[in-house]
Order: structure tokens, then sequence, then C-alpha cells
């Protein structure tokens, strides 16, 4: 642990890369390829939330929040638009959003032109109750035309039907307006006292995407997003596909003939068109972090980087020597939401499919807090480092925790009731691993494991 | 070895719904070990199950678990998912393009039922639209004319919501108020409150037995609100009378399956095999999805993953000799020979060209304490 | 000497910052130590009350060896402390501050406290707000009153007069040598060194961790050199 | 126009159950405001430490109930409870030991400690499902009922009836004293005021003589005792299950912080908070309406401002509200 | 250069600013001096945007600058320094001073990842200069350390070296003297009176030493409970009565030389 810098960076992604190898050499490199897309996908969350809390203080819990609005950006995009659902509603729902523009001007009218006091907030008020009459007698019909729409299979607009990929920077956009939004009311807020806040809010994000069926289809769930990759049957279908293979394991094949031959053969093209198309997926998420992570690295290394960490470390004092520190963080929250945005798009179009009840707050924002800390917030090499970890070991506790029960009760009578409830709880052992593991990081490397590094510039 | 043949169990074992999973994996280990123990299945081969943890809600660590037993330990069907998310997400990802087949026994999504899965994917339990319109007539017959209904906020409890609004609207029933729950949180006055007031006598619960439905159902009777319920399947069990008492007489529901032979052999197996639990929820279903992988595999006389999955209609579906629980070794012996068998099992299982169960239900009611069948649907 | 670091060596993990000094008082007695900013003389106070871990060098009082003590230990043995930065209980009130002070005794400490209140009027006024919402010298003395309610046989300063304004720094410096006639052994940090030598019996002059002058406060306030690079000409 | 009957409903769809709830979260923000003022971290293994807790009271209740113990018309719960709070505090102050007093040493920030504990509550989520399985325990023994809907209906001739149940009220009135009695104890006690010394500042109250171990150690055994008392409560009024727990821990932060955290009258305040602003802004007005106005003007629709599906979005805008009105929390709350 | 007028600010029951008007002279040296509480600070905070006054009017140059917020006073060339010291805990020496100054290319996210050549050249220019200020304040072997691990005297000198890093009209010194070593004192006494003739800087100090006040001061102001009290030259204020009742104190009462208490 002596290791410094640089040095000690690269000690420990071999680490990781030793790990993963391990994996694919002893599980199968189909496992492999998939924790290491996952890991890929955490890691660019984990740089955003090290955006927010590494280098400027900002305390949000609303990762979840985030990732689900690049999700539904994933579905926005990639989905094709809906008829029968937009003209029965469609218009409903442009005119409430017109409505609701035209009440929010109005509001926002009042309060920049009348004087302040009771009469105005009264007006205030009346403006807003009734608008928002108003826009439910608009709204409330047309949503319940698009959702009485084919229920079972649609009952929503669906989106525009562009290629999938597109979705990733929308969903950024997505992420960054909303963070706009947020940070613009509750960035005056303090340390644990946003972190509620942001908490909130993005419980309120998965409350509207759960339920605002006409435009999520709300807990129904859209499956079978696009990819921008191919798809396994596809390859498994194709002759040229089926050539590669064949050369590509032309060792496992020889000798072989006949049934034989068409059988390995067979599972050959199989395994190699999962593993082909997991490899595609890796090599655009890479792309991906590779370009968040060298703009993370020239921000943070630059003046602007200093003066973050100098508002992070004193804000009245940041202030006192003329910066603006308010526009920093809102700058910033929106920077880091937005990457969150992107990874939740990417993650979406992994899963090839929108579940707003996926969006628990233990695996989309504890556990990417987990990973910066871990990793070692402030450093983005560190935040890197930890979503490849922690995604591995959140992965690998199971099949580790299973092995362990195993081997412990080996020795025990078959069918006591002690080894029966050690094999039934082998699940637990996830949490108490990864929780274990987590700890002696933690212990072990109190700064994380790539702790932020002094920029000394002596 | 060379006799071991091992099979998936891929369910919730973390998550919202891990108090329902290790009863449901039990069974279906139950159904393996049972054939297994037979000596029968090709030439004795020993079935070893292998879980892997969908935690009901991620997708992400479901494929990962998936793509474990798929790809490393090298199962030759999956018995699993249990929420439809989750499932679907194996299925299109992992299960599919692998081509392994995967029967659920609990995913009971409408919109599963038209996913692409090339034939691969099946379920034991039936679609909600079913349900949906089995509870309505049991309604209409029982001249209940209106209703406050509350679900579980997913896919299963809305699309049930929907089905159930849309086919007893149709019967000329009102429903005075829908409100969704959320399950495992800690309070649910809001929501009885909420139903209270719409001014309903009949409460309609689809949810699940030890979560928030039993919280619902818990404080309804506490306040008073509401004392006439109407449960799905993911309500019954056991184990909600047991929390709640007498007072749940008079409860009507329905579960998918017959009161048949099946479904009473099941519990003896249970009993029998030692399970801690006879008659959880999701429980027949998930015995049958294993035994049928089983007969499969048998009936191809190979581990194949294409070929089990080319017999797995055959076996569910008729012709052929009868099969229910506790008779594996039987059906394994007529496979063997050339024959054969209908499985019918727990949960009556007859699939529909999709492959999934074409569902009977039972229509239940609440008597002195105890679940009893009134008729079969 | 009654109280006594002898040959401190230690640091904060990095290099060395205390480099074999030593420095010691006796009862009755006040030692003053000077020096330029960053020579160790708030280190040097740190480790005599065992908030340092020392390399080297060993700690007395009354003849006892206490460099094994914990900080509570030398506490209960009758060392008080005020440290230069953030010496009060910020969230609390004033009088709770003092309170805290006399944490260890068991006797009425009322007299004690009422003192205090003669000594610092305004923290009588004060003394229901709380102490972080106090100006930078209402604070230094609550801070040195909240050292005084411990009633100790040692007491140590680390600049006590940084901040306070001239009447009450002489209010301070009067009631210290009153202190010192009771018997208590004083040693105090001050940058106002000129004020502090002359009512020193024994003087430190510290630079880079290292004892450079020790001599009576007197002798030191004549030794040109001193004037001329530790006490502003 | 029935106005008695009209309160009779509100008082037991809205009043009563939000009491019961409020109290119950007021109850779990209660240790995490403790431990967040004194030891300087947002517990996140709180939800965990309920659970174990509630657990072992439950496995000492089973053994009483087997013994043929208990205490007549309360549950015998509270026999096994003092039995919880002491393995509780036992395994709490084993954690100290074992994880966060290593932080305190090295003087980390509290978002280390606060990470720390996510790892706690992994470890603690796991051991408790491993010791009493995930499935939901009933151990409610004894009366349920003070006043039943029923009887409280046909007694008074009124439509609408009201439920006390004796979970409900021992919750409250557990509640206010345990608020009480840690109010009194920080602020008037010699332990409570070093302890909120040591939370000001830890260096300066080591030369006040304070000693941190004994601090530490008493705000984890308190901490631990909260706990558990607020977990069997909870378990008494529902049931307990881990899971259950766990989800509880989010609204009892809200709870917490909304009333100003390290302010033990905050936390009772921010739970009513919390439990009426789900109730009210959720419960459906329409029969409640129609007992009070005349006939003709009842309303048809149901009166509800928001649906339920929004019930957590609820609190938590109105969370949000308050947070922007009092960015430090209804009382001032720390800023750390 | 900066008129206060009428400015009042209640904290709860303590009204810590009473109705105080003053007027600090383009190009002087004003010293302001008072008992402990006076309202010193919290005066300085006003000025300086930190939080708003509950009455009264603040100019900067003739402009009412009243509740700008403390960048945009910045902006205008307005400077202060913390009583209690207020460090970058987490940056190096050298990083604390080369933050400051306003305008740097490099702060902009675009110019950092697109325009580096610039930002590199600006950022050494910067450089530069931090280094010279560091090597006057007697901080050349600390360069690279974090702030937050300075003695307290150095926080003090760090303090006043951000000051040393801009062109200011105004800069207002809040103890910039307590806790700093007498003779290096001297010589950041020296520097203010270079900076005030050759750069025209405008300076206010709150200072409890009236050796260095005296030295440097012209006029003085004198504050007691939120007030000003007199104002004059410091040889003025020194004899003023008022102001030695108040403030100054007639030096140590019982005062016994040292050796006659041994004895
Ligand atoms: N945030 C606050 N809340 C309540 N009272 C305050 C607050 N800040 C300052 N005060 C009070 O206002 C008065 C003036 O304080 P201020 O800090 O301005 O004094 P000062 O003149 O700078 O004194 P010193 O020379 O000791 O630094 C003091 O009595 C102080 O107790
Ligand atoms: N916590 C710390 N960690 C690392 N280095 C420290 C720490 N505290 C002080 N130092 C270093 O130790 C040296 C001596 O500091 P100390 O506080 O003892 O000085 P001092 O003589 O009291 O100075 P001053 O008169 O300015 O208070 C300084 O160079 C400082 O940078
Ligand atoms: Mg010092
Ligand atoms: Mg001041």
């Amino acid at each position: 642990m002596t290791l410094q810098g640089n040095s000690r960076a690269v000690f420990v992604f071999t680490i990781m890369a030793v790990l993963l190898l391990i994996v694919g050499y002893f599980q199968s490199w189909n496992v492999m390829l998939s924790i290491l897309n996952l890991c890929i996908i955490s890691a660019i969350m984990a740089l955003g939330v090290n955006i927010q809390w590494g280098y400027a203080g900002l305390f949000n819990v609303g990762i979840m929040g985030f990732a689900a609005l690049g999700g539904v950006a994933a579905l926005l995009v990639s989905k094709p638009p809906v008829p029968t659902a937009w003209a029965a509603g469609g218009l409903g729902i442009l005119g409430a959003g017109v409505l609701t523009a035209m009440v929010a001007a109005a509001i926002w009218f009042i309060v920049k032109r009348m004087r302040s006091g009771g009469t105005k907030n009264a007006v205030i008020f009346i403006v807003a109750l009734g608008g928002y009459f108003l826009i439910r007698s608009v709204y409330d019909p047309a949503v319940n035309a698009i959702e009485a729409d084919n229920p079972a299979s649609s009952g929503y607009l669906g989106g525009l039907g562009l290629p999938i990929i597109f979705s990733w920077f929308v969903g950024g956009l997505f992420a960054a307006g909303i963070a706009w939004f947020i940070g613009k009311v509750a960035l005056g807020l303090r340390s644990d006292y946003l972190a509620i806040a942001t908490l909130g809010i993005s419980e309120i994000l998965i409350a509207t995407m759960k339920n605002e069926d006409w435009l999520t289809r709300g807990v129904k769930n859209v499956t079978g997003l696009d990819r921008p990759v191919p798809y396994e049957l596809q390859l498994q279908e194709s002759e040229v596909f089926a050539g590669w293979v064949e050369w590509f394991f032309s060792s496992r094949l020889e000798g072989l003939t006949g049934d034989a031959r068409t059988t390995v053969l067979r599972d050959a093209v199989i395994e190699g068109s999962s593993l082909f198309v997991k490899l595609c997926y890796t090599g655009l998420f890479t792309a991906v972090l590779l370009a968040v992570l060298a703009l993370c690295v020239l921000a943070l290394a630059s003046p602007w980087g200093r003066m973050v960490r100098a508002i992070r470390d004193n804000e009245v004092s940041a202030a006192a020597m003329g910066k603006n520190v308010t526009r920093r963080h809102l700058q910033i929250f929106i920077l880091g939401s937005a990457v969150v945005g992107i990874a939740g798009a990417m993650l979406t179009t992994l899963d090839g499919q929108f579940t707003p009840s996926t969006y628990q707050p233990l695996r989309y924002t504890f556990l990417i807090w987990v990973m910066v800390i871990v990793g070692g917030s402030g450093n983005n090499l560190g935040a890197v480092f930890g979503g490849f970890l922690i995604w591995f070991i959140w992965i690998e506790a199971e099949p580790v925790g299973n092995w362990f029960m195993g081997v412990v009760t080996q020795g025990m009578e078959d069918g006591s009731w002690l080894r029966t409830h050690l094999l039934d709880s082998a699940q637990h052992m996830r949490l108490i691993i990864m929780g274990a593991v987590m700890l002696l990081v933690m212990r072990f490397s109190p700064g994380g494991v790539l702790p932020e590094r002094q920029q000394s510039q002596a | 070895g060379g006799h071991e043949v091992k099979m998936g169990v891929i369910l919730g074992f973390t998550g919202p719904i891990e108090s329902l999973t290790p009863d449901m994996a039990a069974a279906a280990e139950l159904a393996m070990k049972e054939a297994s123990d037979s000596k029968m299945l090709l030439d004795g081969k020993v079935i070893v199950p292998v879980r892997g943890d969908s935690t009901c809600t991620d997708a992400a660590a479901a494929s990962a678990a998936a793509e474990k037993l798929i790809t490393s330990d090298g199962v030759v069907a999956i018995m699993g998912a249990d929420c439809s998310g989750v499932t679907t997400a194996i299925a299109n990802n992992v299960g599919v393009p692998n081509g392994v087949t995967m029967i659920s026994p609990s995913a009971t999504s409408p919109a599963l039922t038209t996913i692409e899965d090339k034939g691969f994917f099946f379920r034991t339990a039936p679609s909600d639209a079913r349900q949906g319109q089995v509870l309505a007539e049991v309604l209409k017959d029982r001249g209940i004319t209106e209703v406050a209904v509350t679900y579980t906020n997913n896919d299963y409890g809305k699309g049930l919501s929907d089905a159930f609004a849309t086919a007893f609207t149709a019967n000329g029933g009102k429903i005075s108020i829908s409100a969704a729950h959320e399950d495992g949180k800690a309070d649910y006055s809001a929501e009885v409150g909420a139903l209270a007031a719409s001014g309903s006598k009949h409460l309609a619960v689809f949810g699940y037995v030890d979560q928030g439905g039993k919280g619902i159902i818990q404080t309804s009777l506490d306040t008073g609100a509401f004392d006439q319920f109407i449960l799905a399947d993911g309500m019954i069990g056991e184990s909600l009378i047991e929390a709640i008492g007498a007072d749940l007489n008079g409860t009507i529901g329905t579960l998918p399956g017959s009161e048949s032979e099946g479904a009473a052999k099941f519990k003896e197996v249970a009993t029998a095999g030692g399970l801690a639990k006879n008659d959880g929820p999701f429980m027949p279903e998930s015995y049958d999805a294993a035994a049928l992988m089983i007969l499969a595999m048998q009936a191809a006389g190979s581990t194949d993953r294409a070929a089990i999955q080319a017999k797995v209609m055959e076996v569910a579906n008729a012709p052929g000799e009868k099969i229910l629980p506790g008779e594996l070794a039987k059906a394994l012996e007529i496979l063997k020979n050339g024959g054969q068998v209908d499985y019918e099992g727990a949960s009556n299982v007859t699939f529909t060209e999709v492959g999934e169960a074409a569902g009977s239900y039972k229509e239940l009611e609440v008597k002195d304490g105890k679940f009893a069948t009134v008729k079969i649907r | 000497m009654f109280c006594m670091g002898e040959n401190l060596t230690g640091g904060y993990g990095g290099a060395d910052i205390l480099k074999g000094c030593t420095i010691g008082v006796e009862q009755g007695e006040i030692a003053v130590i000077v020096g330029p900013n960053g020579a160790g003389k708030s280190t040097a106070m740190k480790a005599m009350l065992g908030m340092l871990d020392l390399r080297e060098g060993q700690v007395t009082l009354d003849g006892k060896d206490i460099t094994n003590f914990s900080p509570q230990a030398r506490i209960a043995a009758g060392i008080a402390f005020v440290p230069q930065t953030s010496n009060v209980f910020t969230g609390m009130s004033v009088e709770e501050n003092l309170e805290m002070g006399a944490f260890l005794r068991e006797d009425d400490f009322t007299v004690t406290r009422d003192e205090i209140y003669d000594l610092f009027p305004i923290l009588r006024e004060k003394r229901n707000q709380l102490a972080g919402e106090l100006s930078g010298g209402q604070r230094q003395q609550v801070a040195v009153g909240r050292a005084l309610m411990t009633q100790p046989s040692v007491l140590m300063l680390d600049e006590p007069t940084a901040g306070v304004s001239p009447i009450v720094m002489d209010e301070l410096f009067d009631r210290i040598l009153e202190i010192r006639e009771t018997g208590v052994a004083i040693l105090m940090v001050e940058q106002n060194a000129r004020q502090a030598l002359n009512i020193a019996d024994r003087g430190y002059v510290l630079v880079t961790g290292e004892n450079r002058f020790t001599d009576t406060g007197e002798a030191l306030l004549a030794n040109p050199e001193v004037r001329k690079s530790f006490l502003g000409g | 126009m029935e106005v008695l009957d009209a309160l009779v409903l509100f008082a037991n769809f809205v009043l009563i159950p939000g009491l019961a709830y409020g109290s119950q979260l007021a109850l779990g923000a209660l240790g995490i405001t403790l431990l967040y003022s004194i030891l300087r971290f947002a517990n996140f293994a709180h939800g965990d430490t309920m659970a174990f807790g509630t657990m072992v009271t439950i496995l000492f209740t089973w053994w009483f109930q087997s013994l043929g113990l208990s205490l007549g018309f309360l549950p015998t719960a509270l026999l096994a409870l003092p039995f919880g709070v002491a393995f509780t505090a036992a395994f709490a102050l084993l954690t100290d030991k074992l994880v966060y007093s290593h932080y305190r040493l090295v003087k980390a920030p509290p978002i280390r400690m606060v990470m720390a504990s996510v790892g706690v509550m992994f470890v603690m989520n796991g051991i408790v499902r491993f010791i009493i399985g995930p499935d939901d325990q009933n151990f409610f023994d004894g009366e349920r009922f003070i006043v039943r809907a029923r009887d409280f209906r046909d007694a008074l001739g009124l439509e609408e009836g009201l439920a006390i149940k004796s979970s409900q009220l021992l919750t409250v009135v557990v509640a206010v004293i345990l608020v009480a009695a840690l109010f009194w104890f920080l602020n008037k006690t010699r332990t409570g005021k070093s302890m909120r010394a040591f939370s000001d500042n830890e260096d300066l109250a080591l030369l006040s003589g304070i000693d941190p171990k004994k601090v530490v150690a008493v705000t984890w055994i308190i901490a631990a005792a909260l706990a558990t008392i607020a977990g069997v409560l909870y378990g008494l009024d529902k049931s307990f299950k881990p899971f259950t727990y766990f989800q509880l821990l989010l609204p009892m932060f809200a709870a917490a912080i909304v009333g100003g955290v390290g302010q033990p009258v905050g936390a009772i305040l921010g739970g009513f908070v919390v439990a009426f602003s789900e109730v009210l802004v959720t419960y459906a007005y329409k029969k409640f309406l129609t007992y009070l106005v005349p006939e003709s003007w009842a309303p048809d629709g149901l009166m509800q401002l928001l649906s339920t599906d929004y019930k957590f979005a609820v609190s938590f805008i109105i969370l949000v509200l308050v947070l922007l009105v009092r960015p430090t929390g209804l009382l001032k709350g720390k800023v750390i | 250069m900066i008129r206060v007028e009428a400015l009042s600010k209640q904290f709860g029951g303590v009204r810590a600013v009473n109705d105080a008007s003053l007027e600090i002279g383009k190009g002087s040296i004003t010293g302001l001096i008072g008992p402990n509480g006076a309202g010193k600070t919290t005066l300085f905070n006003i000025v300086a945007g930190l939080f708003p006054p509950t009455s009264g009017k603040v100019y900067l140059d003739g402009e009412d600058v009243t509740g700008l917020p403390p960048h945009e006073l910045f902006a205008k060339g307005l400077l202060r320094t913390f009583q209690i010291a207020h460090e970058f805990s987490t940056l190096s020496v050298l990083e604390n001073l080369m933050m400051v100054p306003a305008d740097q290319k490099g702060e902009t996210l675009w110019n950092a990842w697109f325009r580096r050549g610039e930002v590199k050249a600006q950022e050494a220019e910067i450089r530069d200069r931090a280094l010279d200020v560091i090597e006057f304040l007697n901080l050349t072997h600390l360069v690279g350390e974090r702030a937050g691990n300075l003695s307290g005297g150095q926080k003090k000198l760090l303090e006043l070296g951000r000051t040393m890093m801009v062109d200011a009209k105004v800069v207002l010194l809040d103890e910039v003297g307590a806790g700093v070593n007498r003779t290096l004192l001297a010589e950041i006494g020296d520097a203010i009176l270079r900076l005030n003739e050759e750069r025209g800087y405008t300076f206010c100090m709150i200072e409890h030493d009236m050796d260095f006040i005296g030295r440097l001061c012209d006029p003085v102001i004198v504050m007691a409970e939120g007030a000003v009290l007199a104002k004059g030259t410091a040889d003025e204020v020194k004899n003023n009565e008022e102001v030695i009742e108040a403030y100054l104190g007639r030096g140590l009462k019982n005062k016994t030389p040292a050796k006659k208490a041994k004895a």
C-alpha cells in the first residue's frame, strides 16, 4: 500500500483486469464481458457523482432519478410513435402542455409585475389552483383515452422511432434540464438537507414515471427496445458470421466431422454471437467512458478544477475571492447529472427495456455512492476504479456466497436442519460479503483505493 | 460428473419478494430431487439445481446471474424468473440468444405473451388478462356491482387491475376507486383512508400475500373500513389467514389451477418432501415448471438445450397419460419407453400455443378460517 | 521542574516538527514561549498534552513521568490548556462552555464561575448566547475562562491574547499574575511577546522546533538579537 | 349534516393512523438524530439496527411464550424488550469497535462514516435474514384493541366507527416520553452535556477531561435502545419483515431532517409532517364532506387532491417545500 | 471610497451594529478599533456582502452596493481578509494564492478543455506572482503543503497573501496581526505602506495592536457598542478619555516585576 499516484493506479487496474480474466477463464467469457459492460456503465455514473461530490462537495442523493431520466430518454427516442394513441389523446396532451406553459407564464408575470404583499400571494394562489383544475380538465380525458388504447401491449404515445444511440445524448440533456431546475430550487441547501431534497425529488421523478402510463407505460414496462448493435439471433443465422466463427474456433473443430461437428459448431456460433454482441457494446461504452474521463481529467487539473475545489473547502472565502459560488454549483450539478443521465440511457439500452420499478435507491444511489467513496472521491481514476470494483463484487458476491456456504456445509450431515438453513440462506451471503469487502477496503485505504491526489503544483 | 445435469433456478432471493422465493425454489428443487431419486432420468442422471438471484427489480443483475448460469455453469434449462420485468430482460438478453428454455412460474404480465421468444419462453402461470375476466364473472354471479380496487404498483397488479376493470365494467359493474399501493412500505393508512372514502362495501386486493396487500387488509379491518375482500392469486395463502384470523371469513378469491387431485397431491408431496410450506404462492407452479423441464429432457432423450425446448409442449399437453405431482417416476418411465404423457401437475398445466398456461381458476371462499374451493372456472 | 517536556521530538506524520526542544515551568512561575510563526510552539504544547505522537523525549509532571498518559489522564492530573484555534464549544452557550471546563470537578464550581464572570463581565452578559455567535475577542475570553474553571496546577495557554482588546489584555495579564500567586505553573505562547516576557519568570525562544534562547524574561527582553529577530525590534 | 360522524370519520382514517405512524417514524428518527448529533454521521444502518433489535426481541418473545410467560393484556414482547435492547447495544458497541472507532481516530470526514454505515447496513441486512429469514413475522399477543370500530359505532349510535389499537396508543405514549427524556438528558444532565460537547468539538472535549470512550459508548447504547424500541413498537403495530424495516429508512431520515437534525423535538415534528402529509393530501374527502354539507351539495367526485400513487411523492414534495422555507429543518438543525 | 450610512445589524436580540456611519477615504489607511464585540467584524461582513444589513446603506466609490453578493464586490475591487482564517484547507499554499486572481481563462470549462495553450501561459504568470508573495511571507518551504496543516499564524499570513495577488482598490483587513510574529508584522506593515503608496490601495484595518495602528493608520475610527465612538489621528484617539475608558485601559494594575514575586 505504499505505492503512490500513477503507479498505484496502474497496479489496482491491473488487479481489476486480472480479476476479470479469472472470471473469464473460470466462469466464462460471456460472464466476464457482461460484468465488464456494466462495470463501464457504473464507472461513468460514478464519474458523474464524483464531479458533484468529489470536486464540489455537493451531496446529491438523487442519482437514481437522473439515471431513470436517461432510461426514459432511451424509450422516448427509440420506440416508434403509436398513431392510434396520438389520435386518441395526443392533442389533449399537447393542449395540456400549452396550458401549463400559459399558467406558468401568468404566474411569472404576476411575480414580476405585482407589488408584493398579501394580495399578490392570494392572486398567485388562485391562478395556480384554477390553472391546476383547468389543466386537469384537459389532461385527464386525454390520458384516459391514451391509456385505454390497447393497454396490454401499448397504451402510451410511444417515442420518436430514432436509433437508440441518440438517446445517450438526449438522456444527458434530460438529466441536465431537470438538474438545472432542481439546482435553481435546492442548491441553497447545505449538506444533508440538500441530500434529502435531492432524494425526495428523485422519488418524485420515479413516482411520475411509474404512474404516468401515457408517457412511459408506467409499471407495465416497455420491453424490446432497439439495439445499437446486432442481435444474437441475426448473427446465428448469418452465413458470414458462421464463417468467422468457424475460423476463430478452428482449433476446437479440428478433427471433428459429421453430426459432432455440426453440434459443436452450432454451440460455437451461439457462444460467438453472444460474445460478439457484448464486445460491440464494450466498444461503444469504452468510447463514452474514455471521452467522459478525458474531459473530467482535463477539467479537474485546470484552474477551473482548482476554483471548484476551493469552493468545496470554503464557500464563504471563495465568494470573498470573487468566485460566483452559486453559478459554479449549478454548473457542476448540471454536468454531473448529465453524465449520470448518459449512463442511465446506456444502461437502459443494454437492458433492452425500461422498467421504472427497477429504480431503487439502494441500487442506483447508494451503490454508486459506495463506488465513488471506495474508489476515492475527488480522483477521477478512483471513481472509475470504484465503479469497476463494486460492480464486480456486487455480481460476484452471489456465486462466491453460494460457494462459501457449499464449503461450510460440506462436512454436515445431509438434510440436517442447520445444513438446510445455511444453504437456504446462502443468498444473503451476497449482502454480507458486499458489506464486508466494502468495510475492509475503506478501513485499509481510508481515502479510497485511489485517494484524491494533492494537485501539488510546487 | 458424467451423470450430473445442471438446471437453473433464477428467482429474486433478495429484494422485494425475497420472502416468497425460498419456498418457490424449494418446490422446484423438490421436483428435481424426485426425478433424480427415481434413477429413471436418462439412465439415472442426477439433477443439480443451481440458484441465481434475479433480485426481482434489477435487470442488469438478473441478466448477469442468468449469464453465469448459462455460460459458466452450463445449465440445460432455467426455471424462472419471477418478476415480469427481470424475466423479460433475461429472456431477451440471455435465454433466447443462447437457446435456453425458460419456464417461469410467476411472471404473469400480459406483455410476456407477445415477446419474441423463438419458442424458448414458457410459463406455468397464466396471463393476468384471463384472471381479470374470471374475477369479474365471480362478482357478477354473486351480485356484487360495486367495488373499490387496490393493486400493487407493478406490472402484475396494474395489468390485473386493468383486465379486471375492463371485464367488470363490461358486465355493468362500477369501480368506485382504484388506488395503487407500493409493496414493502411502512404504512398503508393513506391508501385505506382513500379507499374507505369511496363508500364501497367490497375491496378487491390485487397484491401479494405477505406484502402490501396484507398491510392493506390488516389496516382495513383495524379501522373498520372494509370487512369484505376479493382477492386475486397473489393474495391467496394460509399465512394470510394465520396473520389475520377469523375476520377474513367470507372473503372470496381466485387462484389458478383446479381443485384437481393435482393440487391436493402437491400438498402431500411437499409435506412428505419436508418443505416448510405446502401451499405458498406460486409453489405449485414452480414445481410444475421444473417437472416440465425434466420431462421434456426425458422425452428428448438428451440434455441438449434445443432438444429440450422442442419437447416442452409435447409433454405439457394431451395426448398422453395424465401425470400428477409425485408421479414423475412414472412419467419418466413412460417416456423412456417411447410413450406419451400429458403433464397436469399441481396447477393443471395446459399450454396455449404461445407456451403459457391457459388457466383454469378456482373460486375460493374463506370459511371457518380456511380457503375452500367453491367452484372451478 | 514541576512540569517539563524534555527533548521533545516528533511531528504530524511527515518530517519532524519538534527537534529535541525542551520546555518547562515551576510552580508559581510564568514561562513564555516565543518564536516565529510555524516554529512549533503550538506543537510543543500539544506534545505536552499528549495530543501528538512523540518519537523521543519525555514529559514529567511533579516528578512523575506522564509521557504515556492519555490526554484525559493529564487533564485529570491537573493540566489545563487553551488551544490557539477552535477553543470554544461553538454550539453550546457561554455558561455551558464554562461548565464543561469544570467537568472533572466534583465540588461546587459556581464560585469559580462567578469569579470568571467578574473577570470578563461581557461573558456574564452573554451567558446564554451560543459561543459560536460571539465576536473573536469574546470567544477568546470564553476559552480562557473555560480553562480557569478546572482550577489546574499547570495552566497552558496558546496565544490567549490574540484578538483581545488592550483593556481586556491587561485584565488578563493581571489575572494571570494573580493566578501565579496561588502557586499555579503557567506556560504560555505569546506573540504579544514584549508584554508577556515582561511578566515572565522564564522565556523560551523556539525556532524550527529547537530551543534557540532560554533565559529569564527580563534577560531575553534585554537581548538585542532576540529583540530584533523575534520581538519586532 | 352529521358533524360528529364527520369528525369520527376523520379521526379514524386520518388523525389516529397519522399520529401512530408519525410516532413510529419519530421514534426511528430520534435514533438517527442522536447519532447524527453526537457522532456526526448519518447512520444508514439504523433501519437494520431496528430490524436486528426486533429480531432478538421476537426470538425472546417466542421463548417466553413457550415458557408460558405473558403480560396479560399487554404483549409479551414488552417483557422481551430489555433483552432485545441489551443484545442490540452489545452489537452496536461491537460494530463501533470494529468499524467506526477507526474513522474517529483518523478524523475521517463524516462521509466516510456514512459510507461505512452503508457497509454495516449490508452486513446487518444479511445477518438478520440469515438468522430469522426474510419472512413476515407476527409476534403480537395480548389485547389488540382499546376501542373497536364496531363497538364504538354501536355504543354511540353513529354511522362511523372509531378504532384505537393498543399498539397505536403505546407507540404515541412511548414516543412522547422518549423525546422528552432524551431532551432532558442531553440538555440537563452532566453526561448529556458532555455528549453535546463531544459532538461540538472533540479535541476540546478531550481537553475538558471528557472521556470520549464513555461518550461514544453511551451514545451507541441509547441509539440501540431507541432503535429496538422503535422497531418493536412498529412490529407490534404492523408486523416484522426485514425488507420493510430497510424501507423505513428513507421516511425516517426524511423525518429527522425535516425536523432539523440533532433536535429530538424536531424528530417528532418531522415524523408527523411526513405521516400527515401522506395521509392528508391523498385522502379522499368525499365522505367527509358528505357528512358536513346538505345532501344536495354532496360532491360527485372523490374529492382527492392527488391519487395515492403519488403518496411518497407528496410527502417528499412537502419535505422539499419545508426545506426551501426553512433550510435547516423546522427547528434549526445542525449542518455538518 | 467606502461610505457607510446609518448601518444597523440585528442578530436575534443582539444589535451588533447600531446606526453606524463612517467613511473610508480614498487612498487612506483607516484604522478601525474598538472593544471586543463592538461590531467591527460585523461591519466588515456587511460591507463585503456576506450578509445584508438590517437597515442602512453602503456605498463604494459613490455607488450603492448594499446587499451585493461578495463575488460582485470583489469584481468591483473590494477585497477582505477574515479574522478567523478561512483558508482552503485541502488546497496547497500555492493553490490558495493562485486561485485568487479574477478572470482566469482556465476558469471556464471550454478553455480548460480546448484552449490549453492560452491557459497554460496565464497559469505560468500567476504562479510566478504567487511564488513572490509566498517568499515575502516566509512560507517558501511550505509551497506544496496543504493549507489546513499550517500553524495558526501561518494561516493568517496566507490570508494576507491573498490580498497581494490582485490589484484591489480597497482592502479590508480583519486583525491580520493577531497571532503573527511581531518581526514579520513589522515587515507586513512596510508592505501595506508600499502598496498604499505605490499602487494606491485603500486600506481599512481592524487591529488591537496600538503600536501597529499608530505606525500605519490615519485616521483611526473607534467603534463601541455598534456605533462610532470617536475618530481622529492615532494620537488623538489614544488620548481620548472615552476611548481609554472603553478600550485602551490604563495598563497593568498590579504590575509586579517578575523578580519580586519570586522572592
Ligand atoms: N451570528 C451572530 N448571532 C448573534 N450574535 C452575533 C453574531 N455575530 C456576532 N454577534 C454579536 O455581535 C456583536 C459584535 O460582534 P463582532 O464580531 O462584530 O465584534 P468585533 O467588534 O469584531 O469584536 P472582536 O474585536 O472581538 O473581534 C458581539 O456582541 C457578538 O456577540
Ligand atoms: N495538523 C498538522 N499536520 C501537519 N503539519 C502541521 C499540522 N499542524 C501544524 N503543522 C506544521 O507544523 C509546523 C509548526 O506548527 P505550530 O502550529 O506548532 O506553529 P506555531 O509555532 O504555533 O506557529 P504560530 O505562531 O503561527 O501559531 C508548521 O510548519 C505547520 O505547517
Ligand atoms: Mg501556534
Ligand atoms: Mg472581530
